[in-house]
């Protein structure tokens, strides 16, 4: 947490100054909560509370966080991952600038898309045979509302 | 706003500024203790044109005998041919497209039918903020007040009510909650349910609250007509809420609205069933209330609050559609003009049928046929005026139920040509 | 099973045990590598009827002239309206409800509609596993083959092939990967993309999985036609899907596909546009394809697969439709029906029109009436059939495009009731 909220507070400053808000932002929305693995974490902004209460009834919840579906394997790829969102979106949250209801990106959607496969590979792997990354299925569509059942 | 006052709103949803009493009737004073739902209320006076809806602000001089600066588009203008279809009524004088609650006293005082007909203050019931004002003319008793003012002239009527639909009408003072106040509806729901088997219905004590989020809508949002001497606004729901169960209702009693001008048929005038439509379609299956739509939860600050600015949802897209569904806004807006504009299109062929069976009674009226020859084609024009009209005076071009809408017109299509051959024997 | 075998299963799905050509057609020889795959495609041969779907399994005394001792229920004992619309056509000879896929091929060479005219190869192309003849045939050549087999007598092409749709017909045996084999599709498809601005369409290099999905099924359920003297499987797409660009379509060409027996209307047969409503669907809209719905994905041990038992969702509510809707089984059956119980009722309506249309045509024929004063009620006619065929002949009932199919009845009704009426001028 405190080497989390250090490199929050890090980050925050470094970008803060270029777009003009602090790392106050970051801190005090705490989004440095982005870093760490904990759900409750997330719900530190009311904002998340749709997705948090959505995820405590869903399928995935003893088996899934939310990091476990939104940031990308690897060290590197998780923790830049949660610092930009974590900094975009406490900028967001902080400006109330944003569409509502909120809407993942296409760049945060492709990273979920890919977290099923860290966990579903076996029971997937008839149904994508042969296929070569670019085709292949989104389980969105029809499993969108595993993670909580926003939509 | 910064930070600091996000975290505060969140404990606070209100300040008790006013006691509010069950004759508290003025909107402002809610207003003090709620001064976000009324920010949203008072903005129904915003005019703005959809595809289908919404509405547009056309200015005028004012007159004496009508007062208005601003009106909606004249619907007999944009489309000519409504006047041959209510040749001989009211609605053929002046037919306006509606717009926002915040004008709905002033359109019903002002509207030129007022000036053809002499109307009751029946009409009252869904134009003006009527709780109070029932109550104090039946002494207390909703029920005596409504069956009073139903038997006084309109203009009578009109000197003891004030403001258009508010916060009492929909709300009980003490606790905020939604509860019916029209007896209108408290009969039809009523009526509607016995046909199910359900008796002694009582809508305040029995609904749950999602039904109340479209029951309160359902005070005003339907078909109706007005019974007997007495006038007594009436819901013809006792055999169900499809345009077939409500016209086997009309034919039972032989009630007509008009005879109509040109033809001399015993006319039937459906009016905004937008509740009865809503009813047969996939949202009202799925649980999904007007309040949901038409005034869809907006976040301000840390709180979510229904947005009084009752409106068109495609002004609204995303708080109104896009939390059920992830789809963009221009994906969802033009998935509603594909529906609104496959109904219109059929709309129109149904509207130039009823108009050629129209045209073809009145020939063979000229020619001299008998009433017993011209009986049949009457009957059918009836009929398939009835059934166009459902959809036509629907407010959400078919989007409150798509299937249904165009099944109706395609049975109206059917009457109206088939009044035509009818002649030809 | 224990975890162990779960594991095994998991890490290989599919053991190579035979190797797979670009001419192996027998399934059964597929299926020695994908045998979970292979089991659901043997299981199309069962029976079991829906409300409006499915099929019944008839049972009947063979003959020479028709070996099947089991059939599909006789849609037109089911109504006989139909034999009238279709009077002097084949399909007034036979026409039942389809079935599973196993059946195609006998279904096809048994039909009595085989004794009343001859036809042509063409009819192969879907009814059959056509594609390593086509290529045989074409000397290696899919679409020299194919012109080939169109011109044959069908009795010989009959001899050419062997089983209904197998595995080759929508997999490449080297990826497995979904590819159309299907010149007709592949032309039409290509005919449509350019009337939307896209040049030299090539599906099987161009389209995406998903739209694979769909329209390795587009390959057969479709509205088409026998082009010119080269009897060339066409698919009328190059004005577009919907039933007026189709109509528009065969009007320019001045197409018929018979002559009407008691009218002498120049008619129109519309045959399964499943893949044109479909088109014209939520669904689709939403990027829902034929396989979702008709070959969802089922769990086997710890794998999941594609269903291949081919059939109406409705036999598979859990699979086909729960996964994107959590409304129980029952609520899920009874939405469908309510969409397929209105296009029914208004599908009854349009014929009773049809039917009036044809018997005054036939009395105004007999009364001497010249062509010249037939004309314009016979172009109704033609109208009308081919738009109520076009909902008809949709396997779905309205639910691939609910409002849709209900427009296209209302103007159905309105050709119809209009012919009667011009004849009475
Ligand atoms: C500082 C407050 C805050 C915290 C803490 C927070 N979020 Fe968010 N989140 C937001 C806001 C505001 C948005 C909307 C951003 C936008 O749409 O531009 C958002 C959007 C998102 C999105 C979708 C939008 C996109 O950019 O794709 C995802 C996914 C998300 N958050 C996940 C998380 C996860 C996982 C956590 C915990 C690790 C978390 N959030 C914690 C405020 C927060
Ligand atoms: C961290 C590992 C993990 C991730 C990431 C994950 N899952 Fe799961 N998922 C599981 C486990 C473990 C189960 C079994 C839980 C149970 O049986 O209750 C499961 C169950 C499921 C189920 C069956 C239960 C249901 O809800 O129907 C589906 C479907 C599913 N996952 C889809 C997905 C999809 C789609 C994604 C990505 C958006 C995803 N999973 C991401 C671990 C994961
Ligand atoms: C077209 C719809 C569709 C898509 C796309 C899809 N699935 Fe599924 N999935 C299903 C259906 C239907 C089932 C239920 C199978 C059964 O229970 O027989 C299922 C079952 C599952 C299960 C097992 C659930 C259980 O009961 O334990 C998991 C896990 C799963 N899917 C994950 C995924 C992942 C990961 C993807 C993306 C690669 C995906 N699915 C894509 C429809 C889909
Ligand atoms: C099992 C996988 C999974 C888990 C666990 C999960 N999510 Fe999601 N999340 C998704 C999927 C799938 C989407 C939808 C992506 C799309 O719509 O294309 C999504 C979308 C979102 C969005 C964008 C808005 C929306 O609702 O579509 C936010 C915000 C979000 N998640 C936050 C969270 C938070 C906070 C948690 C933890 C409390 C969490 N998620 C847990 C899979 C998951
Ligand atoms: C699922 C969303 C939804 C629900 C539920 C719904 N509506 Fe609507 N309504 C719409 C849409 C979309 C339109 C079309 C608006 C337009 O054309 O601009 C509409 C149009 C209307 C209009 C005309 C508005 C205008 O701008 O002219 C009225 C009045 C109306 N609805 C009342 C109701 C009532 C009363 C109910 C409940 C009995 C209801 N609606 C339920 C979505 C909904
Ligand atoms: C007391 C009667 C009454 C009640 C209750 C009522 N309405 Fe209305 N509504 C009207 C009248 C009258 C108009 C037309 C006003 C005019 O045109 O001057 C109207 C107009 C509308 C419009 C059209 C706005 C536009 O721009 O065209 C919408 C949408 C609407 N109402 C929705 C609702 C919804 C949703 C509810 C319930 C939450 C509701 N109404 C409750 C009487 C009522
Ligand atoms: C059962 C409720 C109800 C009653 C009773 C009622 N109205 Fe309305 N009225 C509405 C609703 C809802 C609208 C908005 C929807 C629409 O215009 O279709 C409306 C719209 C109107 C409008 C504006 C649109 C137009 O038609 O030009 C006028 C004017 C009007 N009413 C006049 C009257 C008069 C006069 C009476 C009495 C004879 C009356 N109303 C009785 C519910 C009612
Ligand atoms: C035409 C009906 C109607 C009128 C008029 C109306 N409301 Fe509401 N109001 C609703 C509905 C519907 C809800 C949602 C209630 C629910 O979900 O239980 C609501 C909810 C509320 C709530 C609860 C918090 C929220 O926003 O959901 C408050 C407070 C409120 N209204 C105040 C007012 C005030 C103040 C006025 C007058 C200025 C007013 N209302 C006029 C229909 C109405
Ligand atoms: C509270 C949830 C909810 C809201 C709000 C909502 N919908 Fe829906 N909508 C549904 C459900 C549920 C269905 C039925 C299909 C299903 O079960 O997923 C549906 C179906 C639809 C369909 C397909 C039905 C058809 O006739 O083609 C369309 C289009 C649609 N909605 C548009 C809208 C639009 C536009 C709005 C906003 C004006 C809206 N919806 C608001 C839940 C909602
Ligand atoms: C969203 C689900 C869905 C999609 C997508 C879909 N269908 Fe269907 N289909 C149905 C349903 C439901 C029925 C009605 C079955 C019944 O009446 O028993 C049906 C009926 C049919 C039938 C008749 C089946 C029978 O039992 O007689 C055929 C053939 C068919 N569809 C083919 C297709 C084709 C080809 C496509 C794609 C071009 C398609 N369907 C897309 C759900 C779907
Ligand atoms: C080679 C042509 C061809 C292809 C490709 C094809 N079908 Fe068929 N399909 C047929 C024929 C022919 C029948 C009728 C068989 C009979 O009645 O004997 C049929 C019947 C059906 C039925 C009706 C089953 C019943 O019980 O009534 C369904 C459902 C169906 N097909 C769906 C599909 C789907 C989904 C696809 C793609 C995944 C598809 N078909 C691909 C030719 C084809
Ligand atoms: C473009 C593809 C296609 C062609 C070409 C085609 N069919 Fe079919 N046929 C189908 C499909 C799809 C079905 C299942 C849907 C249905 O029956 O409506 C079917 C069903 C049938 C059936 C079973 C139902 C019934 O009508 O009794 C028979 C028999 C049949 N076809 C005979 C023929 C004959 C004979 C020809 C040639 C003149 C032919 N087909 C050409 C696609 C085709
Ligand atoms: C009418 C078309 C059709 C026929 C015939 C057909 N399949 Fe498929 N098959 C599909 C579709 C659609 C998919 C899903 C492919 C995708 O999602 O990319 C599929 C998927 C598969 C897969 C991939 C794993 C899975 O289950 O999704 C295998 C393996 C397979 N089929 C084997 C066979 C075999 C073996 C046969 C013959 C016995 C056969 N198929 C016949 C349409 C067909
Ligand atoms: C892969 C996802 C998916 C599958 C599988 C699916 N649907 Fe849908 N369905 C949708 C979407 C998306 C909509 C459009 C409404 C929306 O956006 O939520 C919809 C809309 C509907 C509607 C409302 C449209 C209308 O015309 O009233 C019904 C009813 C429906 N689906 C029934 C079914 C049935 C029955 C099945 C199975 C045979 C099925 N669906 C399979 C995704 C799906
Ligand atoms: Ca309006
Ligand atoms: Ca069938």
């Amino acid at each position: 947490m405190n080497s989390g909220t250090f490199t929050g507070l890090f980050l925050g400053a470094l970008i803060g100054t270029v777009v003009g808000v602090g790392a106050y932002t970051f801190v005090y929305a705490k989004g440095s909560s982005y870093l760490t693995d904990n759900p409750a974490a997330c719900a530190n902004c009311h904002i998340m509370n749709d997705q948090y209460d959505g995820w405590v009834k869903s399928s995935h919840r003893a088996v899934a966080t939310c990091n476990d579906c939104h940031t990308p394997d690897g060290f590197f790829g998780k923790y830049m991952t949660k610092m930009s969102n974590g900094f975009w979106h406490s900028y967001a949250f902080t400006t109330g600038d944003f569409h509502e209801p909120i809407e993942i990106k296409q760049h945060n959607r492709d990273i979920t898309r890919q977290a099923c496969r860290k966990c579903h590979q076996d029971i997937i792997e008839a149904i994508e045979g042969t296929h070569a990354e670019e085709s292949t299925l989104s389980c969105l569509p029809c499993h969108g509302s595993v993670g909580h059942l926003t939509r | 706003m910064n930070i600091m006052e996000r975290k505060q709103e969140a404990r606070n949803p209100f300040y008790r500024v006013v006691e509010l009493t069950d004759t508290t009737d003025s909107p402002d004073v809610w207003g003090k203790n709620f001064p976000l739902q009324y920010d949203g209320y008072i903005r129904t006076v915003d005019q703005v044109r959809t595809r289908y809806g919404g509405s547009e602000a056309i200015q005028r001089t004012p007159t004496n005998a009508d007062p208005r600066s601003v009106v909606a588009q004249s619907r007999l203008e944009e489309d000519p041919r409504l006047k041959t279809m209510w040749a001989g009524y009211a609605f053929a004088q002046d037919f306006r497209e509606e717009r926002g609650h915040a004008f709905m006293l002033d359109d019903q005082t002002f509207t030129e039918r007022q000036a053809v007909t002499t109307q009751p203050g029946t009409c009252m019931h869904c134009h003006a903020s009527v709780y109070v004002p029932y109550k104090k003319l039946g002494g207390g008793d909703l029920i005596k007040g409504f069956e009073a003012m139903n038997q006084m002239p309109y203009t009578d009527a009109r000197k003891l009510v004030t403001h258009p639909v508010a916060c009492i009408d929909c709300h009980d003072p003490s606790t905020m909650q939604l509860r019916v106040t029209r007896p209108g509806f408290l009969e039809g729901i009523r009526a509607l349910k016995a046909s199910q088997g359900v008796k002694d219905y009582d809508v305040n004590a029995m609904a749950s609250r999602q039904e109340m989020r479209a029951y309160v809508c359902g005070q005003c949002h339907v078909e109706y007509y007005f019974k007997g001497a007495e006038k007594r606004l009436t819901y013809p729901w006792s055999k169900g809420l499809k345009v077939e169960n409500i016209l086997e209702y009309y034919e039972e009693i032989q009630f007509r609205d008009w005879t109509h001008a040109e033809t001399g048929a015993e006319a039937l005038k459906a009016q905004h069933p937008e509740f009865e439509m809503w009813s047969q379609g996939i949202h009202a299956r799925s649980g999904v209330a007007c309040a949901d739509c038409h005034m869809p939860y907006k976040r301000v600050g840390a709180l979510k609050i229904s947005d009084h600015h009752v409106r068109s949802p495609l002004l609204n897209i995303n708080n109104a559609c896009q939390t059920c569904h992830k789809w963009p806004e221009e994906e969802l807006k033009e998935r509603v003009e594909t529906i609104q504009g496959r109904t219109f299109s059929l709309r129109n062929t149904a509207m130039d049928a009823l108009v050629d069976l129209i045209n073809d009674i009145k020939s063979a009226r000229t020619a001299g046929k008998s009433d017993a020859q011209l009986a049949p084609a009457r009957k059918y024009q009836r009929k398939a005026q009835f059934y166009l009209d459902f959809v036509e005076a629907e407010n959400s071009t078919g989007f409150h139920a798509p299937q249904e809408a165009t099944r109706i017109l395609g049975e109206s299509i059917n009457f109206s040509r088939l009044g035509q051959v009818s002649l030809k024997k």
